[in-house]
């Protein structure tokens, strides 16, 4: 066995405090690293060390593998956790780990060049026996071969980075007008977002089910899988809301698709936690779509139902320990529901909303989750992700989870920059997500139900005119700030006397 | 001391007629409340109005007088009318009317391309400027068919939300 | 069936805000009542409405059936919900809702007149065959039957009062010498608790454990139980913390206590959710101690393992609903724990410590859940109890769970007042605590595990001091307020250009 | 500029040595250190020193120069001494001694009961008083063999937190 003693967490954010977490409830010292803009994250303050890795934009510091290795060599950290995004499926960095004599908790490096190219992780399914969406045989060279293959499977298509990744390079082609100018724009995106420039077509699943299995498997030759996620919330190609079980899921769909995404695993030799993506479409016939070699965003619905630490199961295994439980002793109990909070503007077309959060009220109580990093008076930094926090909600029941989750979102208020919140409340009060009638084209089908409308009354209004009211004739006074509730104009009385009609 | 408010599209005037500490008579508009109004400094409300228990919470912007306040359930952005705005507005300053010859920088981020030089003619609708903020990219539009007046900032720079970026002319 | 629309919550703190929480969720409206000294409690601007009831001691207000249903009729609540404490155990309070047509969501005044007194309730459930602790037959009315029985049965005995609870009117009696004195405190104290200087004597079942049982009961001849809590790490008769799975059930006691519980219920013709308490002695003899008629603090615990709302059980059992489960189907999944976070001095005597809460920082992430009402700049007042916030904890294992607190109890801070969490955090830490070898005794047998001990190293008190000097030299400036980090007298400064070695 | 702080039985000696807007040098009795510090104005520190990440709480108390402070450990009773308050402690006046011949209360809390009348003779460890708050009573007793010199409160009266009850003389 490998003792782990102290972890690196090569990355920021909420996933960075979700690992330590972990890490410290194991016994286990983490270090923080942080680029110039993250001085002051909570990712810096929550950890025993943290060390400075490089300006702001994310090639000189999080992506910036010379610097995460020299921070890890100072602190004499004996493991690194790459969490999501940056360098957690970087091939080069798990070698570099591994010439280092530090133990990268995640898939050997084989495995994830082997999968992160989604070309040859297509060949490696498709020897397995695994179903895959139809598409080219590999990189297409010539736009003519594009044009062959789109011709034979029938539009739409879609053409995708082999590289690619959280939308990048991705178009979807409805004709033959539209194919050259596609696969020209998606090309330069590629270039640009990954340095490579590689693409393949596959045909278009018309309003296809995004579901994914999670998958754990020791260095002992144990795999498993720790059912589905149901991921088909999504507004531009990213995910907004994930639940487990999927609405979709039949016991008989769920054995087969677990059964599958089992043996895709074992087809590579994977270890740690991982998570196979299906397509899933209307006739429940499912195809591989990819494989993620690292954790999910979404790996805390997961962690809800089946009452297993993902995290720590990534560690024991990267310490060279097999699974203490097998997949009979697994099971779903309930139901729970992710809802990603970004800082964005739903009502323009979720434009990043970065600035400073004024004030936060996190919902807590029964079956509520919230997995987040900012805090009153955090500046949200320009060059990372917008999603600032998780809020996982479970019930005994989809209809009591979705009860819950409205309450808990009527509960969360940030302030000082917009946010997802009620937008995804009225996602909450749609017809047919409610009904659990949704796939990928949700959003787009459900504009009318989705548009702010006004549900507070007049009165609401009014009130919030008096408060304004209030405020100014106060401002006039210049006072200074304070947390505690006072009446009118009457702060410098000790004691206050309360009045009632 | 009687103000103007204004809240969506609505101008509403406010007064207080009496106080005895956290108990208001308050008339907006035509309608005369009777609140227990506590509030912190800091901007967070609680109000009951008829046993109806309300929660807000006022952020001010960084122009004076003007407000995002947050219910439970809504967001509004809320301004105070009071007699020094009102001169403003009559004189014409102050306002937005200055940001439509302009390009300005909705949020916080940094300049990825400049897509036109100073003395360029555009036409309206066409791509000047591409800003990146958290991951996204987002394309900015000359506001009319004319000139490119001025171009204060140069690709790479980091720009503070509301900062002009690119000035036009008919 | 009884539709329930608008619920009056007749309580303050984390149980109003519990109650609304779950009203929230099932699309019933809240009504909040208030004290002078509550007027801005969290439970007051949590609710969608809010009534006052008088002054800010109980009896003027909390306890003050008047006022309450006067609140009552003015919002036009169709039901009350009681909490714990205050009139949630009062039969009277329950006869005037039901005389004024509001569903009281609690058991019948008649239940609750008889297990409250303690006497009749011990008569009643010897009537039913649930073994009791062997005691006086009903009160003692002259001394020397209180002597005649402890020589009986042998010292040491325990004076109880008859209305009694939370530790009022509660003795212990070592020898003769200290019977009649020990009688005479408890029959004043009694007296000033509840109005009632009615006594009792049991025989003092030596280093017990306390364990209690749910139960939940409809009004169609349902009653099943949701398993056990331990609970006998107490101070001053005070729950501190409570546990589910107990470390010293076995499935067999399990089962046949947990049967015990329903007949103790049946026996009673018990609605709704209520409590069987047992003592349970060194050879796993258990007793009936007395049953509570409401919600239990601790009721989270419960919750977490078995995946049931209690609230939400409470108020569909009081619309006339059948339960929608079975005893069969009810499991234990994984181990929950609950502290108790009160605003007390654990190295000065448990002294409650009221004053402004400065700043909080509450732990969440996987596994955790705290149910609390104080918020920053609130002032905690002087009236009520000194609970501010429970933090109840989910893990697969007892193990896991013990880590998982501890690593919250970390993260919690509520800066201002002096609270429980440091203590709390000593006692995860006593190996007596980890091996789940303990009993009510636990405190006052660890005191030497439980003494504050300096954890950090010197380098933590010269970086507090360098703090302490940086913020007088600051203070000299005298600045404003705010909650966003900045460098050293640097704050006109817009944006800041950070520094590192 | 170099002061004292008084932290449990010690006394340090603090001085500034350097300072570049967050970097500082600074000297603590005889250690030199390096610290990274960034803060808020309301009393949170975030300090780095040699890679370890420090979280400290400042909370400051009603007197001048007193402060409560955590850290994720522990809770500390800090005093920074400076000019002045060396001139107060020398003066002999401020300080906490002139409470050792009165009773005052640890808390904000209710008077349920004053056993003593002013002039009575007490001895030490005798109960004069009986405060409740939070639903616990507590009882306060003589500091020493003497006299009640003033009652400052009466039964059923509120009281804050540090308030003068009962004085003696000897």
């Amino acid at each position: 066995m490998k003792q782990i003693r102290k972890v690196l967490v090569a990355n920021r954010g909420e996933i960075a405090i979700r690992v330590m977490r972990t890490c410290r409830e194991m016994g286990i010292a983490t270090v923080a690293v942080y680029s110039e803009a993250d001085r002051t994250s909570l990712h810096v303050r929550y950890a025993d060390e943290a060390w400075y890795i490089g300006k702001s934009p994310s090639p000189e510091s999080y992506l910036h593998i010379d610097h995460i290795l020299d921070a890890a060599r100072k602190s004499g950290a004996d493991a690194i956790h790459p969490g999501y995004g940056f360098l957690s499926e970087n091939a080069v960095f798990a070698e570099r780990c591994a010439a280092e004599g530090i133990t990268f908790i995640g898939p050997s490096p084989e495995v994830i060049r082997q999968m992160g190219d989604k070309i040859s992780a297509r060949e490696a399914m498709k020897r397995a026996g695994i179903p895959v969406v139809p598409g080219t045989e590999g990189v297409v060279v010539e736009e003519q071969e594009a044009l062959d293959f789109a011709r034979e499977a029938g539009f739409p298509v879609m053409v995708k980075a082999a590289a690619g990744g959280g939308g990048k390079g991705m178009r979807l082609i409805h004709n033959e007008e539209e194919l050259y100018p596609a696969l020209r724009a998606a090309r330069s995106e590629a270039l640009a977002a990954f340095g490579d420039d590689a693409l393949y077509l596959e045909k278009f699943i018309t309003t296809p089910h995004h579901i994914e299995f999670q998958i754990l498997a020791d260095e002992h030759g144990h795999t498993l899988h720790l059912f589905e996620r149901e991921c088909s919330i999504q507004r531009r190609h990213q995910k907004m809301i994930e639940e487990t079980p999927s609405p979709l899921m039949t016991p008989e769909l769920r054995a087969r698709m677990g059964e599958t995404a089992v043996r895709a695993a074992q087809a590579v030799g994977y270890t740690g936690a991982g998570t196979i993506e299906f397509l899933v479409d209307d006739t429940l016939q499912y195809y591989f779509l990819e494989m993620n070699t690292r954790l999910q965003v979404e790996h805390p619905i997961t962690e809800r139902v089946t009452g297993v630490d993902l995290v720590k199961q990534q560690i024991l295994v990267a310490m060279g320990l097999p699974l203490s439980f097998t997949q009979e002793e697994l099971f779903q109990r309930g139901h729970a529901m992710e809802c990603r909070i970004y800082a964005e503007d739903p009502d323009n077309n979720f434009l990043p909303s970065a600035g400073k959060i004024s004030r936060i009220t996190e919902p807590t109580g029964l079956g509520i989750r919230t997995d987040g990093y900012v805090y009153e008076g955090y500046e949200i930094p320009i060059f990372y992700d917008p999603m600032i926090s998780k809020l996982i909600v479970w019930g005994s029941s989809r209809e009591e989870t979705i009860s819950r989750m409205k309450r808990a979102l009527y509960e969360y208020k940030i302030t000082g920059v917009k946010t997802s919140v009620r937008f995804l409340e009225r996602i909450m009060n749609c017809p047919d997500f409610t009904a659990g009638n949704y796939d990928t084209s949700f959003i787009e089908k459900n504009k009318a139900c989705l548009e702010s409308s006004e549900t507070c009354r007049n009165a609401c209004e009014d009130m919030v005119i008096i408060a304004a009211y209030i405020d100014y004739r106060e401002k006039l006074g210049r006072l200074l700030e304070s947390k505690e509730f006072q009446p009118v104009q009457n702060r410098w009385k000790k004691t206050t006397h309360i009045h009632h009609f | 001391m009687s103000v103007e408010i204004r809240i969506k599209n609505r101008l509403a005037r406010v007064e207080l007629l009496e106080r005895n500490d956290n108990l208001l008579k308050i008339k907006v508009d035509e309608m005369i409340y009777h609140v227990d109004l506590m509030h912190t400094t800091g901007g967070t409300f609680s109000i009951l109005e008829g046993g109806r228990s309300w929660n807000i919470e006022l952020i001010p912007k960084q122009e004076p007088r003007k407000y995002t306040a947050y219910t439970y359930y809504e967001t509004y952005d809320v301004e105070v009318i009071d007699a020094e705005a009102r001169y403003l507005l009559n004189r014409g300053g102050g306002g937005p009317a200055t940001g439509e010859k302009s390009i300005r920088s909705p949020m916080p981020g940094k300049v990825v391309k400049i897509l036109v030089r100073e003395g360029d003619a555009v036409t309206h609708g066409q791509t000047a400027i591409i800003l990146s903020a958290m991951k996204m990219e987002s394309e900015y539009k000359a506001p009319f068919d004319g000139k490119v007046h001025k171009v204060h900032v140069g690709e790479g720079d980091i720009v503070e939300g509301n900062q002009p970026l690119i000035e036009f002319e008919a």
